[in-house]
């Protein structure tokens, strides 16, 4: 009996203790993102947000403060790299948490590392729907391609745009976008009349422009990685008087986003694109964003990729909060599936069923606002769930 | 007669003291830093690769900007065979080296024509094709976004493949030193010697008999089998392929590494994985955007004014402690 | 129809403009620089930080692009490249790849990692419709004008000229032209600074169609070598014909065939390698 | 009884130039027969052609009364048909009974072995360590090739050549660039070698010819101009007027040989040979 009640006693007093001791270390959130080579943006922007977010909401969250190691696992499709720095993470600097991801292999190659060490994993940015079904500790805070892409299809169909004719870049996502665009808008009853595949790096679209120029499609869906083929794309298509001829130009809004739009130029002027966030998105919260943004880092803007990094730390604390402090696997993941707040980019939530993230998809067009380039929103679909899953 | 003719001939092939002691380092690495095994595999893996280069380039004198073909064709192979759930680690090597010691057998046709120039562009082109082909057939390899769903079998059925990369780090150096070892004796064997021959004065070979392609074949074949074996063990190591693996940057790398390290010396093309590897590491720590730069200028001077890499610089230095070391003999 | 070919065409030139400083140099200086790349990112950078920050008109741009580059040749020729004149291919391979490293971040650390934007003139952008469907895009006709122009010019340098002359033999044969009293290396370093300047003023010109970040120099090497390898080093006339022939083939494979991709040029180039080492136009190597 | 190497109607061109116009030669077995002729005359072509470096235009080459013409060059080694070379082409970083124990791997078939090390084939160290002591290269068999003196190399050369036991041996110049006293003891060996090995010599030294051969043949510009033994050549008329103003021949013909077409091209350095010459 006393000897029970004892014991008892003692394990209750370990219980303390030990809760003590982890109520007082710091939580480490390790972070894997391509910071050089020809992905290095996406790394810098993902670090903003995150960033941008301890600086403005304090960094300690369920009394614990949040500790940030950053690894470079640059090229950023090379998911050997990845993983290996993951491990690294876990197994010498026991981080509590994996976080970051650029791009779909490095999320791919890593989601088996957060399985195994039993680490909450939270994607900041890789859009290839499948992710999240790779690890059941894993939660994404950004998008997925087809959740993007499937919109901007059912506003064209509604919007009186019967022939498409889609090009993407021949790789994973650009696949994916094409898929999904047909799926949803040859369903709204729509007609593909034209697609083209084109290599990622390719010197000279003028050939698939005079393609498009001579089937005259009422609307052109694009999907190119940003860089250096959207920019000759966009100028190709008002140099050859795509634009004049009447041919609307549709697209992800990865690809007219803040980073690159300066470089594309007037060029881009009423191009019409779907995507969850843009800096002209009216909302207080994202009025203190970009404003806190443009204070911190001045020679930048503000990107999807930024608020994907800002959102996945929100969600972090937020949970930090809610199990005050523990960040073991399951407690963490229970902790963020169901989870709403409002974002810079809107309402979004984590739906409990996927662990992936519901948002509203603006419809946006580009306009020039006070001499600057923006995506402006003029529709929107609310709460739209990856439509990649179903 | 042979036994005092031939010494100094048999004497190379005989392993030296300074060699013992270089493999006690991987040994020792694993109590000394158990928490970089994962880091330190790919080390294993990197010197694997190297090694082959540095056959058919330190030996026999062909030059490659593309040998990553056969290295992510090793890669895939394993993959694809693991993902078919024929799992166990060393069926896959087997089919990694037979895949791509295939695909150097073919190539070997193309590449063996034309001079050192056309060499350099045909491996260039034969990497890039591949490339492209990876990228289009996602159905198979999974293109941009790598190759996952691997299930690699426990070693020998007993040792599974652990976070800390334990399993994996004891595999990759075993398999790096039995590899190792047949170089070593394929080198100092009258094929090696031959080879080098071949490297030395191409024009003379003919006229004593050698017939100069088949060689160059049977290296070129043997190289990409080993390349192709590194491309599996970090399939199996990593349980993940990305496309990454047949990339043109690997190649350039690779014949980077092996330069530094030092050509036509086996122990260059580790010495190099390993110093390279290790500065990568640290240096993308410290800034990571701007490590190319450094990693450029180091090239540059190795081309200019350390052509012999470090190895050159290592034998270099026991030259002069070993007179040293005499000349203080004599003095006492 | 027409605009296909005339695309082809300019694509073509395109391709020569931005290969033709490499066929120079390795050529007829027989010295493999993979760094090309980076002299035409120079001329790319250089036009386009006069062209935005001091607001020179495009076109005045280029010849200050050319001396530049030409400048920055001769100081790297005098300094490194000189020293691997003798050296193996491997080793000049090795040694401009470690300068395109260079080169990369060096780019990376003044202009970032971002895409340069270029805006052209009104009186170089646009296009106009000629009868028979045939539209012609103004700067891609300025870029055919330049190309055929340029091309006249250095085959004449080089065939018609006493400079072509000494060249050709100062490189046939360093030894004896030394002993015919030919002042080889002032040859040489000529050579060289117009290998860069034509790099240089390729880069700037090629800044509207293939844009501009510091990975240039690695993301366009495939195409100068594979215009090399088609056109057989070291003739003017070779490179600018592979230029056209692969141009067209491009365009046009990429117009009816576009499932095809990057596979056919590749294709273009290793068939000629392994076929016609020399090059489909180069004059057979007398060892 | 069948020629040990014959040539029948050699052509061979090089774009309109005619290098060898037609030549038509018998060897006999055992024989010591001389190729001589002004530079130029067409010496190494026709040997190059006789070994399978060049494949000539018309025309076609008998080993042993068999046609070797289509047969590549280390297949008519094989055949018993081994050369020198007159620009050094030996293997500088490599140690003199290394080169030698390399070549005798070849002939005795186990160049290809990849298992036991070459010092381990006491076969062919045993044979390397004889055919050296036999030129006078034992001292000097460990040491690195190009450390060694011109006259020593022009020796591993012919070491090179005999290792591979040939049947015909074809002499390009041997002595070429050798001083006057080595290249004597020089001809000692090569007269010293067994009749087994027929051997046909180019040269200029023409002391040197008339001490060796027993029959002459003499080239200018692509064709034999005559055949014959020692003494009738030296009678020859014919003979004389081509070697009129060719007194200070000897003298001048290693500056020509720089200059002539069978000097490397530039780069060759790499190869080391070049380097060895100068």
């Amino acid at each position: 009996m006393t000897s029970n009640k004892t014991r008892i006693a003692t394990l209750a007093l370990a219980a303390i203790f030990s809760s003590g001791a982890f109520a007082a270390d710091p939580i480490k959130i390790g972070m894997v993102l391509p910071m050089s080579g020809p992905f290095a943006a996406y790394g810098k922007q993902i670090e903003h947000g995150v960033r941008l977010y301890l600086a403005t909401k304090g960094d300690t969250f369920g009394g614990r403060k949040v500790e940030l190691i950053i690894k470079d696992d640059s090229p950023g499709t090379a998911g050997d790299v990845s993983k290996r720095l993951a491990q690294e993470l876990v197994v010498k600097d026991k981080v509590d948490i994996l976080a970051g991801f650029g791009l779909t292999p490095s999320a791919f190659a890593v989601a088996p590392v957060a399985t195994e060490a039993k680490k909450p994993m939270v994607v900041m940015n890789a859009a290839t729907s499948a992710i999240t079904t790779k690890s059941n500790y894993l939660v994404r805070a950004s998008m997925t391609l087809p959740q993007n892409t499937a919109p901007i299809a059912s506003w064209a169909a509604k919007n009186g745009i019967k022939n498409v004719f889609t090009l993407v870049a021949d790789f994973g996502p650009g696949q994916d976008a094409e898929a999904q665009f047909k799926k949803t808008f040859t369903a709204a009853g729509g007609k593909i009349v034209g697609e083209v595949r084109v290599p990622v790096a390719n010197p000279d679209y003028g050939p698939f422009l005079q393609k498009i120029k001579d089937t005259k499609p009422d609307a052109v869906f694009l999907f190119l990685p940003p860089g250096a083929g959207t920019i000759a794309f966009m100028k190709g298509y008002t140099e050859r008087g795509l634009a004049a001829s009447g041919i609307k130009l549709i697209a992800t809004g990865d690809l007219p986003d803040e980073e690159i739009i300066d470089a594309i130029g007037d060029a881009a002027l009423g191009l019409i694109t779907s995507f969850h966030y843009s800096e002209a998105h009216k909302s207080p919260e994202n009025a203190a964003y970009v404003a806190a943004y443009a204070k911190a880092y001045p020679k930048d803007r503000p990107n999807f990729m930024s608020v994907g990094g800002y959102d996945g730390m929100h969600l972090i604390a937020e949970v930090l909060n809610k199990t005050g402090g523990d960040a073991s696997a399951e407690k963490f993941i229970e902790a963020a599936k169901g989870m709403k707040w409002i974002s810079p980019r809107g309402p979004v939530s984590i739906d409990p069923a996927t662990r992936d993230i519901v948002q509203t998809i603006y419809i946006r067009k580009v306009e020039k606002v006070g001499g600057k380039l923006q995506n402006v929103e003029f529709d929107q679909v609310p709460d739209f769930k990856d439509p990649g899953k179903e | 007669m042979t036994a005092n003719v031939a010494g100094p001939l048999r004497e190379a092939a005989r392993w030296k003291k300074a060699e013992f002691a270089f493999w006690l380092l991987p040994v020792a690495a694993y109590f000394v830093f158990p928490s970089d095994l994962a880091l330190l595999s790919q080390i294993a893996i990197t010197a694997l690769f190297a090694l082959s280069l540095d056959l058919i380039l330190g030996y026999a004198g062909i030059v490659s900007l593309g040998h990553a073909a056969f290295f992510g064709t090793g890669a895939y192979a394993a993959g694809l065979l693991a993902r078919a759930g024929y799992g166990d680690p060393l069926l896959g090597l087997a089919a990694a080296a037979g895949v791509a010691g295939a695909l150097g057998f073919v190539t070997s046709l193309l590449v063996l024509r034309g001079a050192d120039l056309t060499r350099l562009m045909v491996t260039l082109g034969v990497g890039l094709v591949l490339f492209e082909a990876a990228n289009k057939l996602t159905a198979f390899t999974g293109g941009l976004d790598g190759l996952q769903g691997i299930e690699i079998k426990p070693l020998l059925g007993t040792f599974a493949f652990d976070m800390f990369g334990r399993t994996a780090y004891v595999y990759s150096v075993a398999v790096l030193f039995a590899v190792f070892w047949l170089a070593r004796r394929i080198v100092h064997s009258p094929f090696g010697i031959s080879l080098q021959g071949i490297r030395l004065n191409a024009a003379r070979m003919p006229a004593l008999g050698t017939p100069v392609n088949a060689r160059l074949m049977a290296v070129y074949t043997l190289a990409a089998a080993i390349a192709g074996v590194a491309g599996g063990l970090l399939t199996q190591t990593t349980q993940f392929v990305s496309i990454d693996v047949l990339s043109f940057p690997r190649s350039a790398e690779l014949l980077l590494i092996l330069v530094l390290g030092g050509t036509g010396s086996l122990y260059g093309a580790l010495i190099g994985a390993i110093v390279f590897m290790t500065a990568h590491h640290l240096l993308a720590g410290l800034n990571p955007q701007y490590w190319q730069f450094w990693l450029g200028l180091v090239l540059i001077f190795v081309v200019l004014f350390a052509r012999d890499g470090l190895m050159g610089a290592l034998r270099r230095l026991a030259a002069r402690w070993a007179s040293r070391f005499a000349t203080r003999r004599r003095v006492a | 129809m027409l605009t296909v070919l005339f695309d082809g065409i300019a694509a073509g030139v395109l391709l020569f403009l931005i290969s033709v400083g490499l066929s120079v140099t390795l050529g007829l200086m027989n010295f493999v620089n993979l760094a090309h790349g980076a002299f035409a990112m120079l001329g790319g950078y250089v036009c386009v930080g006069l062209l935005n920050r001091l607001g020179v008109p495009f076109l005045a741009t280029l010849p200050i692009v050319m001396l530049v580059s030409a400048a920055v040749g001769v100081l790297l020729e005098r300094t490194l490249y000189w020293r691997l004149y003798g050296a193996t291919h491997l080793d000049q391979v090795l040694f401009s790849i470690g300068l395109v490293f260079v080169s990369i971040s060096t780019a990376h650390f003044f202009f970032g990692a971002q895409q340069q934007p270029l805006q052209l003139p009104p009186m170089l952008s646009g296009q106009f419709h000629l009868p028979g469907g045939l539209d012609v895009g103004v700067y891609r006709l300025f870029l055919i004008v330049v190309g055929l122009g340029l091309a006249a010019a250095l085959q004449w340098m080089v065939v018609g000229t006493k400079f072509g002359a000494t060249l050709r033999a100062a490189v046939d044969n360093p030894r004896a032209a030394r002993g015919l009293g030919l002042d080889v290396d002032r040859v040489f370093v000529a050579t060289f600074a117009l290998g860069s300047a034509l790099a240089g003023l390729g880069g700037a010109l090629g800044v509207e169609m293939l844009g501009l970040d510091p990975e240039f120099p690695v993301r366009y090497i495939v195409y100068f070598l594979i215009v090399v390898a088609v056109g057989g080093s070291g003739n003017i006339k070779g490179s600018l014909y592979a230029s056209l022939i692969l141009g067209i083939c491009d365009v046009a494979g990429k117009y009816w065939l576009p499932q095809a991709g990057a596979f056919f040029i590749y294709g273009v180039m290793l068939a000629t390698l392994v076929f016609r080492p020399q090059g489909l136009f180069g004059r057979v190597a007398a060892k | 009884m069948t020629a040990a190497l014959e040539a029948r109607g050699l052509v061979k061109r090089f774009g309109g130039f005619v290098a060898t116009d037609g030549v038509s030669l018998s060897v006999a077995p055992g024989a010591r027969h001389a190729l001589i002729g002004p530079n130029g005359a067409g010496k190494t072509t026709l040997v190059n052609l006789l070994t399978g470096f060049l494949a000539p235009t018309a025309g076609s080459v008998w080993l042993g009364g068999a046609d070797v013409t289509r047969s590549a060059q280390h297949r008519r080694v094989k055949r018993g048909l081994a050369r020198t070379f007159q620009i050094n082409r030996l293997f500088a970083d490599m140690s003199v009974l290394e080169s030698v124990t390399m070549a005798v791997c070849e002939r005795q078939g186990s160049a290809a072995h990849w298992w036991k090390s070459i010092g381990a084939h006491a076969q062919a160290v045993d044979a390397a360590a004889e055919l050296l002591a036999r030129l006078h290269l034992l001292d000097v068999a460990h040491a690195k090739t190009k450390d060694l003196a011109y006259g020593k190399q022009r020796l591993i050369e012919i070491a090179l050549a005999l290792a591979t036991e040939p049947t015909v041996l074809l002499l390009d110049e041997p002595a070429a660039g050798v001083p006057t006293g080595e290249s004597r003891e020089l001809f000692e060996t090569l007269l010293q070698l067994p009749r087994s090995v027929t051997i046909v010599l180019i040269e200029h030294d023409m002391d040197l010819v008339f001490r060796f051969a027993e029959r002459i043949s003499v080239m200018v510009s692509g064709a034999v101009l005559t055949e014959g033994t020692p003494a009738e050549i030296a009678a020859d008329a014919r003979v004389r007027e081509v070697y009129l103003g060719q007194a200070s021949h000897g003298a001048t013909a290693g500056r020509r040989a720089a200059a002539s077409p069978a000097a490397p091209p530039p780069g060759a350095a790499a190869d080391g040979s070049v380097g060895l010459h100068e």
